[in-house]
């Protein structure tokens, strides 16, 4: 398949495999990285991408192969090595030190030094101007980055890993979590660095991103890199079926017609909803059957909607009804009770939705033990039966149950969030963009049941950064901006230019006819 | 934000030790049957300065997001050593302190490995080695005894121009030669990345073993001086299991009432100087009021517990619950 | 962080039926329980005889009662010092409450431990509602505690010998030849491990000390949790006083001291990690009898108590060392 | 500064010499009432709170509380520069006399010699201080020692193997009293067969090790214990060993065993000085104060009693708790507390 015959890659990977226990990450991998060219990585959770970039980058050593750099073998034994070396990398999970300040972190690897001691104002030096650099002129490097909102620690990760000066700049996931402003800055920048000569790697599950950056792409599947083109010369159905290894087709299951129920209340009705000013003003109700889409750019308040919702939030004004009477959720614990019967499937399925050390099982009934305990007790045969039955519906791939869930694929492992939460038969679901990171056919199998629990009568709330999911999956989707519904949106309506122009609040003309 | 406020809010934990030390010694001064005097002042410092030492040492160590169970056993090991040793004229008193710095700066190091390369969990690692430095110890003084250069003893405990406590120039000097710089250095760095987020860190190419490896040896280290002082202080060497533990455990309260957080990453060894101090307060304020005899340790528990409960009332101003668990 | 699990348990997966069920560093614990008693032997033979091992037992079975409270927490990623003072508590308040005639004797167990739940409902409140940490509100309420006996033995004249129910609880023998304090432990270890692996409580233990974002986010009360585990070992600290109280005869200031780092120890040598979520039951008996014989061999050898105090630690670092390390980190 | 003088001491028969050496301190005579200062070490144990209701309880007798303006009493734990720090602090707040519990005999040089200077009387009780610059109120914690080896001699004319039961390890009392016991066996030209285990003055410690060490060596022919003696004989009582000669200390419950099981075989000496020494320095540094003579280094009388003298309701209460320490009265300095009334005290006032 291959088009590309480099003369002399900067950077190549030879053999390259790695073996976790009896799990193949990474088969005799092949890789040639070219100066001035932005080179796309593809491929479905658990391909073996991010290992891949952990061995380029020296946090992982590889089980066998060869790398060169400038036609010379190299080894990295840590990731200092590898930084020395030029390649500087963008983690998929933030490597940024929370406790220390954004100067600290753009110059932890290699700080500069007086007398032998690191020299905070040339440090700040460099930090402003990598800042600036990277477009992020608005982050002050003395703040702490635990104090950062998600997106800015996303750029601030970018800036650190421009500071070093690389000759070879990896990105993996990098832009997920940024503001559409913020990737059009981090956009230019790569433009830029290619165009003075450095050899880019871009990890993303957006096509649209690929399609705009990259010049060459190469797919991986099952840890070996099965295709490697240039950009441009495969249609987007063409590589997602590359990746997936089977045909790609009907994303999105039907739309059934709803039939409202007169004089019934809705299910889910929040009146003027407020939280510190974060939160403005929020009035919205769901139905029973009714997927309603959240929309808006990132960080506009989704998140702590839902939290709020879930009585995660203290202090809140206004009032949430549920069945037309006013409800006061005091946190999860209640919420979860009858008659709320709330979900929520949570942003972070690594720190807040699964215990990774624990087993599937013990994962799965999490939730739910109280359904399955009398006093206090848990009655295994009920506890198994409850888990049978979500291994069917959800199609869980594991290797059984007792195995940690931390070693199931992300995908599964996003399963499992969800099945310990229908195991409790929810009325009201409420979703935290549960998408995020897993590849497209674990997605697809996400939104048909998505559809098949709202045919059942329950009402969804689901956030969503991805504008083709919520035009796909929503009945409605409201669009938040600085913390307030700023439009709704309904039925054909919801298109992908409707979405963009309410979600920078500005005044879309002909929403109706967009495509 | 203006610069400074960026300052204060990087020393916010040991802004507030100081407060909280401020408070309760103005109060003990106030009500101290001689008041502010050089004397007073003299004698709650060189109580003081022991503790700070070791809460120094605890205070480095869990800045790595460790803890260190064996700091009063070094301490109690190093004074009777420094008992047998640190005597004589100038010359073998000097390398009488040598050595018994080098000894801290031995027990700190083989935490540190063990912890590290030996990737112990670090309270049971220093459970394990406590009970070793105290029975080296109880080995070097079976009972109490030993002496101690008097001279050099005397001006270390003394007062400079008849006002200022040598101990805490001795103290100050410490901050600046060995804190300062450790925090300014590559290792110190890497001892607060490892802290905050040790996997952050490792990708980060951050020298992770290097900067632990140097807080659990300063530690020693500084623990090592804790036991030089006690030996200045007492003219002795004595292997006491008790004073040792309490050591340990009142040096935990010093660093959090001085600010630096159990959960690694964040504090400075000057905060855990004024938690030292505060934490002796509570004991001094005993003596300043007149409490009945058999209720002063009910009081003085309670006075400790309100003043590690002040850090809980920032919880108030949580109001989105996940915030709890950072 | 994750890594670290995720390897640990490639490990088990790959071996075989039974043992799969086997924590390794509960098969090396007891692995080492053996060996010290054939080193023993050596010494002595009496160190294998009945006699010896039930006596053992016996005395081991209070360390084990309190490290069963200790492992609770330790299995929530905290800690609890206060275990000295509450211990000597739980000894004094039983005692005392004897000394109010038959109606005394009747609630004087029950006294004794309530007293040590209060205790642990102040370090659970603190460290569930106050999240202060649990290393220093538990430091705390062991002064406290401490301060109260204090006042307590100095202003009451307080009645502090074990009364019948307390000496024949830890030292009647209901089995011919098995001191009941045996079979106190026995249940409560028997409950322990229904408690860990059988119900709600014992899931959400170990699911808050994996993660506690994601289990108050399931739904779990995280904090009621937490203090009721905390009200647990607080109980079962002041059990164990009462047992050995009824062991002594008496409840007598400072009795608790000894046991606050063996249980820890005791906890940690089972296999539990002590930064909580992983552990399991057996584990920590094992820890308790290794702990227990580890120090009687000693003071029977005679060893003085500097070298005594030089084998404990070496030992416990070498059995870490054997199993108790964290897996590398690449 | 006291003048040094020659004997006798004002009150002979309660300030009596430790040694025919001993010098005699006349202190300058201070005009009453007196401000007295107690710096307590550590407390949390019923000896050092029976030493402290027994200090109140004296201080607060008409006749003592006459001569004194204030009494204060700290206790600073286990640290001995917190104890150090408490002596600097009561010589700054001029108290008249300082009397002390030391953490540490040898740590307190810098300090005597501050008080010395400032014309303070100290005087230091029970844990004494290793100076001849202080006054001590001494218990003479060798010939404790001395005097349990010569009794286990006295019934074990052929020697034999006894257990030893030791105090904490690292303190001077402990030291002293093990080596008394050692030197007298050594003395005796005997074969003895000395099995040490450690019980830390504990009674619940010193069971544990001795029902291990019956467990491992079966019999022992005598038995020396400083502390936790009652629960060394509860070792011996719960593993059926036979009752035998026994050479301790004076805790209730040891008394009460002592005479319940003297008649099989359970022959105590138990001998020690109570808690109530320390009313003796206070009524030393009164007397100082007084500018009368006092010596030096003053020696107890040990409280001893021996089988088959116990006698119930004087040296040994069988109704009352097994903990505190008995032959709490120095008849000779007029100081006559019953145990039981000390701690009962505060509860009568209450
Ligand atoms: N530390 C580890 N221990 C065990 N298995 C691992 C580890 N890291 C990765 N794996 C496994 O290796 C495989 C490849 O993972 P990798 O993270 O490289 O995938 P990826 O292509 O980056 O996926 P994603 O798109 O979800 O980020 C997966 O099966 C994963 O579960
Ligand atoms: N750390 C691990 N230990 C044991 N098995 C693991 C580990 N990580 C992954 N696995 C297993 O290896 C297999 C391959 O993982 P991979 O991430 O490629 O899954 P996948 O089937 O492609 O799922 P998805 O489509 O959700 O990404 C999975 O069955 C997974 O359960
Ligand atoms: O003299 C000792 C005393 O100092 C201690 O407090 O209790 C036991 C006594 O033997
Ligand atoms: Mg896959
Ligand atoms: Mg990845």
């Amino acid at each position: 398949m291959g088009e590309i015959q480099a003369t002399s890659p900067l950077f190549r990977m030879e053999g390259v495999s790695k073996r976790y226990g009896g799990v193949r990450a990474l088969e005799s991998a092949h890789l040639d990285v070219e100066a001035g060219r932005i080179h796309a990585i593809l491929g479905e959770n658990g391909a073996g991408k991010s290992t891949l970039i952990k061995i380029m980058a020296g946090v992982v050593a590889p089980d066998e192969g060869r790398m060169l750099l400038d036609g010379q073998d190299v080894s990295f034994r840590s990731p200092a090595a590898a930084s020395a070396a030029g390649i500087a990398c963008v983690f998929q999970e933030l490597s940024l030190i929370p406790d220390l300040s954004v100067a600290d972190n753009i110059a932890i690897a290699n700080p500069p030094r007086r007398f032998g001691l690191i020299d905070r104002r040339a440090q700040r030096a460099i930090a402003e101007e990598a800042l600036a650099r990277a477009g992020a002129e608005d982050i002050h490097p003395r703040t702490a980055v635990k104090d950062l909102p998600l997106s800015r620690r996303q750029m601030v990760e970018i800036a650190k890993a421009l500071a070093s000066g690389p000759r070879i700049l990896i990105l993996d996931e990098a832009t997920s979590a940024l503001t559409a402003g913020d990737v059009a800055k981090v956009f230019a920048v790569l433009k830029g660095l290619r165009s003075e000569g450095l050899a880019l790697l871009y990890i993303s599950h957006r096509m649209h991103e690929i399609a705009e950056l990259a010049d060459t792409c190469t797919v991986f599947r099952n840890g070996r890199n099965v295709a490697n083109f240039s950009a441009g010369s495969r249609t987007n159905s063409e590589v997602v079926e590359m990746m997936i290894g089977r045909e790609y087709s009907n994303v999105f299951p039907p739309r059934q017609k709803r039939t409202i129920e007169e004089g019934k209340a809705p299910v889910l009705e929040c009146r003027n909803l407020g939280w510190s000013d974060r939160l403005r003003d929020i009035s919205f109700s769901v139905g029973e059957g009714e997927v309603v889409g959240l929309g808006g750019l990132e960080g506009q308040g989704q998140r702590l909607l839902l939290l709020a919702l879930f009585g995660v939030l203290r202090g809140m004004s206004g009032s949430v009804l549920i069945d037309g009477a006013p409800a006061a959720i005091s946190g999860p614990a209640a919420a979860r009770k009858p008659p709320h019967s709330m979900a929520l499937i949570p942003e972070d399925r690594k720190t807040e939705g699964l215990m990774l050390p624990m087993t599937v099982r013990e994962n799965l009934s999490f939730a739910a033990l109280d359904r399955v305990s009398r006093g206090g007790v848990i009655d295994r045969a009920k506890e198994e039966q409850l888990i049978d039955e979500m291994l069917r519906l959800l199609e869980i791939k594991t290797a059984g149950l007792d195995v940690p869930a931390g070693a199931l694929s992300g995908g599964n492992q996003q399963k499992v969030v969800i099945a310990k939460w229908l195991m409790r038969e929810p009325r009201i679901i409420l979703l935290n963009d549960p998408t995020r990171g897993i590849d497209v056919g674990t997605k697809q199998e996400l939104y048909r049941l998505l559809r098949q629990l709202a045919e059942a009568g329950a009402a969804i709330v689901f956030y969503s950064t991805d504008y083709d999911e919520l035009i796909g999956c929503c009945d409605r989707v409201l669009v938040l901006y600085d913390g307030r519904v700023v439009r709704e949106l309904e039925g054909d309506q919801i298109s992908e230019r409707a979405l963009i122009a309410s979600a920078l609040n500005v005044e879309a003309g002909q929403e109706g006819t967009a495509a | 934000m203006s610069e400074w406020r960026y300052w204060l809010n990087e020393q916010r934990g040991t802004l507030t030790g100081l407060a909280i030390f401020l408070v309760m010694f103005s109060v003990y001064v106030a009500n101290h049957p001689a008041g502010f005097t050089a004397n007073v002042v003299h004698t709650a410092a060189n109580k003081g300065v022991l503790l700070a030492f070791v809460a120094m040492a605890q205070a480095l160590v869990v800045i790595t997001a460790g803890i260190d169970l064996s700091v009063g056993m070094i301490l109690v090991l190093t004074n009777c050593l420094a008992s047998w040793i640190v005597v004589g004229g100038a010359v073998p008193t000097a390398l009488g302190v040598a050595a018994v710095l080098a000894t801290g700066t031995l027990c700190g190091a083989i935490n540190g490995a063990l912890v590290i390369y030996g990737r112990l969990q670090p309270i049971v690692a220093t459970i394990a080695t406590g009970a070793v430095y105290f029975g080296l110890g109880l080995l070097l003084r079976p009972f109490p005894g030993g002496s101690v250069n008097e001279d050099l003893a005397d001006a270390l405990t003394g007062r400079l121009f008849g006002v200022i406590p040598s101990s805490l120039v001795a103290l100050a000097a410490v901050v600046l030669l060995i804190w300062l710089p450790f925090r300014r250095s590559v290792a110190g760095r890497a001892a607060f990345a490892a802290g905050s987020s040790e996997p952050a860190a490792f990708m980060s190419g951050v020298p992770i073993r290097r900067g632990k490896f140097a807080a659990y040896l300063l530690g020693g280290l500084l623990a090592g001086m804790g036991g030089l002082f006690l030996t200045f202080f007492t003219y002795t060497g004595e292997a006491a299991y008790a004073s040792g533990s309490a050591y340990t455990l009142w040096s935990i309260a010093a660093v959090v009432l001085g600010g630096v957080s159990l959960y690694g990453g964040r504090g400075s060894a000057v905060g855990a100087i004024f938690g030292a101090f505060a934490a002796r307060t509570t004991g001094d304020m005993l003596f300043a009021f007149d409490v009945d005899p058999l209720w002063q340790p009910l009081l003085q528990g309670i006075v400790l517990m309100i003043a590690v409960s002040i850090g809980s009332l920032a919880l108030l101003r949580v109001r989105n619950r996940l915030d709890w668990f950072q | 962080m994750s890594e670290t699990s995720e390897s640990r348990l490639s490990v088990k997966t790959r071996r075989p039926g039974i043992l799969r069920r086997a924590d390794p560093a509960v098969l090396t614990a007891f692995g080492c329980i053996l060996l010290l008693l054939l080193l023993g032997s050596l010494y002595s033979s009496n160190f294998l005889s009945p006699d010896y091992l039930l006596q053992q037992l016996k005395v081991a079975s209070f360390l084990g009662v309190v490290a069963a409270g200790m492992m609770i927490v330790i299995l929530l990623g905290h800690i609890d010092l206060s275990v000295p003072w509450v211990m000597t508590m739980g000894a004094m308040m039983a005692c005392a409450a004897a000394g109010f005639g038959p109606a005394g004797a009747f609630v004087a167990i029950p006294v004794g431990v309530l007293s040590g739940m209060a205790f642990g409902l102040l370090n659970g409140f603190g460290v569930a509602y106050l999240r202060i940490p649990s290393m220093i509100v538990t430091l705390a309420s062991n002064v406290v505690a401490q301060g109260l006996m204090v006042v307590y033995t100095g202003g009451f004249s307080p009645q502090d010998s074990a009364p019948p129910a307390i000496r024949w609880l830890a030292t009647g023998a209901l089995v011919p030849g098995v001191p009941n304090a045996i079979l106190v432990w026995f249940a409560v270890s028997a409950a322990m491990v229904f408690l860990l692996t059988r119900t709600a409580f014992g899931r959400a233990v170990y699911g808050i000390g994996n993660s506690e974002r994601a289990a108050f986010l399931s739904g779990v009360g995280t904090r009621r949790v937490i203090m009721i585990a905390f009200v647990f070992s607080g109980g079962l600290s002041a059990f164990g006083g009462v047992l050995l109280a009824g062991y002594a005869s008496k409840a007598a200031q400072a009795m608790g001291d000894a046991y606050l780092l063996p249980s820890i120890a005791a906890v940690v040598l089972g296999g539990t990690s002590i930064l909580g979520g992983r552990g399991s039951y057996l584990g920590t008996v094992a820890g308790v009898i290794l702990i227990t014989l580890l120090q009687s061999i000693l003071s029977v050898m005679q060893m003085p108590e500097a070298g005594r105090q030089i084998v404990y630690g070496v030992v416990i670092i070498v059995m870490l060392l054997l199993y108790g390390r964290a897996p590398p980190s690449r | 500064e006291p003048e040094i003088v020659s004997g006798p001491a004002a009150e002979p028969d309660c300030f009596a010499p430790w040694t025919a050496e001993t010098k005699f301190f006349k202190f300058p005579k201070k005009d009453g009432p007196y401000r007295v200062a107690l710096a307590n070490g550590f407390i949390a144990n019923t000896w050092r709170i029976q030493m402290i209701q027994t200090a109140k309880a004296y201080a607060a007798q008409p006749d003592v509380a006459a001569k004194l303006k204030e009494f204060k009493v700290v206790s600073t734990g286990e640290d001995v520069p917190a104890q150090i720090s408490a002596i600097n602090n009561f010589i700054d707040s001029g108290y008249d006399a300082i009397i002390v519990n030391a953490q540490n005999p040898t740590a307190f040089g810098p300090v005597i010699k501050r008080a010395k200077e400032a014309g303070i009387v100290l005087v230091a009780f029970d844990n004494i201080l290793d100076t001849e610059d202080a006054i001590n109120v001494n218990v003479d914690q060798k010939g404790l020692g001395v005097l349990w080896a010569n009794w286990l001699a006295k019934h074990l004319p052929e020697g034999g193997k006894i257990l030893e039961v030791r105090g904490v390890a690292g303190t001077s009392v402990d030291t002293d009293r093990h080596n008394g016991i050692h030197e007298t066996f050594a003395a005796t030209g005997k074969k003895w067969d000395v099995v040490e285990v450690i019980g830390k003055w504990d009674d619940p410690t010193a069971q544990k090790a001795t029902a291990d060490a019956i467990a491992v060596h079966k019999k022992f022919d005598g038995i020396t214990a400083q502390g936790g003696d009652t629960g060394v004989v509860q070792a011996m009582i719960d593993a059926g060993h036979p009752f035998v000669p026994f050479g301790g200390e004076t805790e209730n419950g040891f008394r009460k065993f002592c005479a319940k099981h003297a008649g099989e075989g359970l022959k105590c000496s138990s001998a020690g000085t109570g808690p109530a020494q320390v009313a003796v320095a206070i009524k030393t540094a009164i007397a100082a104060l007084e500018g009368q003579v006092v010596p030096q280094s003053i020696k107890l009388p040990l409280a001893i009693v021996e089988d088959p003298n116990f006698k119930e309701g004087q040296d040994f209460y069988p109704d009352q708790s097994d903990n505190f320490f008995v032959g709490n009265a120095f008849p000779t300095c007029g100081i006559n507390f019953t145990a039981q009334e000390i701690m009962g005290q505060t509860k009568e006032n209450q």
